[in-house]
């Protein structure tokens, strides 16, 4: 089980901040697992509508589309950032 | 340097007062010759706008702004360095983030707070959503593209001076 | 922008307070974004300085300081700009010079600031003088070639950006 | 006439704060003046020793070694600043 949090417009999106999954074994890389959650509904499909703009984060730290999401206790999903 | 960089990092929903944060940093030292402080404000966007409301990343927001910081003392010798970013709703005129940077040099000091700045609005875990003066919720602030070439050109000033 | 831009020479003995001066500037305001200030402070010099005394050119260092804000505020869109000076005797941690830009954004308020202060290094009529801990007069201090550098860099950027 | 201001260790070397003078035809230019007051005694020799150091104003303008003085109602004289 991996927790799954999401933030700002994709947060409203996935219409929850956060959800506790059991990743199939076919999600291998970040990439992999926003296509997987896209495909579970609406308000998924269009969080993830353009995966290029959404940013991950793995245990709190940046993450590439390409980082391998094994081992992984809590993975974000959220926006470009603009605090500051 | 005189032993190790004071620093201060907060995450917060109260405001923050800029001469008690910089006196936090500074105070009783004789060896500081330069404090440079940047504040961010919530401007009204002529009128338009009645508040901003700022979602942060609990826990990753504080550790991201300590890499960031930690970046930060590793190019320059700073003295002190402090970083507070408040999240919530924020008025027009109130303040939302402060950085300061104390340094024997001002040219450190300058560029500390500026690279400080740079890589918190492309780093740091926040998200900004306007509220509208005619009471509709707006839509999220859409990150610039420009905030992304701020925060490269320090890469390549990296990767020059490394040569 | 709206309106004139605020402003605030100031060339005195009296210490002065960054939060009171920053105050002055952006106070019931809600149209800007950033504001950047830049504190120089005397240094002990690792316990050889009791003092630094600070002469200047009445009336010219007014003056001076008002063509340099005028340059300032002509380079980048400003809304309040506060520049003081201090002269006479000044203890290491005391405050010496303060700029502060208030700006809609951020890059327009530090270059500002960092350039105020590069030109008031080289153009404002201030002279320091070192008075040491062992009770002796020391000397004048010296100007630094890296500070005519640092103000020379402006005029480059100004050329190349009119070129 | 005309009132020649000296600060820092110009005003040290000349041993004056400043001083009214009638100059004389031959000083065109702050480099003649400068030259013209290190020709009268010692101190003012030391002041002007390496004339190139010595920055000068007038009427409270930065101005180089060739500019005239006519009509100038306040010379200064005085090292390169080191305020900030």
């Amino acid at each position: 089980m991996v927790k799954l949090v999401y933030f700002a417009w994709v947060r409203e999106r996935m219409g929850m901040a956060e959800e506790m999954v059991e990743l199939p074994a076919s999600v291998v890389t970040i990439a992999d697992l926003a296509l997987w959650l896209a495909g579970r509904d609406e308000g998924a499909a269009l969080a993830f509508a353009n995966p290029e703009v959404v940013r991950a984060a793995i245990d709190k730290h940046h993450v590439s589309p390409q980082t391998p999401v094994k081992g992984a206790r809590e993975i974000a999903f959220f926006p470009p950032m603009t605090g500051g | 340097m005189a032993g190790p960089v004071t620093r201060h990092i907060g995450v917060q929903a109260a405001p923050f007062d800029l001469a008690v944060e910089v006196e936090k940093l500074t105070k009783g030292r004789t060896d500081i010759g330069a404090v440079v402080s940047f504040t961010g404000l919530c401007r009204d966007e002529a009128g338009q706008l009645s508040a901003l409301e700022l979602e942060h990343y609990p826990g990753m927001a504080e550790d991201e702004m300590a890499r960031v910081v930690d970046e930060a003392e590793q190019r320059w010798p700073l003295q002190a360095v402090g970083v507070i970013h408040r999240f919530g709703l924020i008025r027009p005129g109130e303040v939302i983030v402060l950085v300061v940077t104390a340094s024997a040099h001002r040219v450190a000091a300058f560029e500390a707070a500026s690279f400080l700045m740079d890589y918190l609005k492309t780093r740091a875990p926040f998200w900004k959503k306007e509220h509208l003066a005619d009471g509709s919720s707006g839509s999220w602030v859409e990150a610039k593209a420009h905030d992304d070439l701020a925060a490269e050109r320090w890469s390549a000033a990296q990767a020059f001076s490394k040569g």
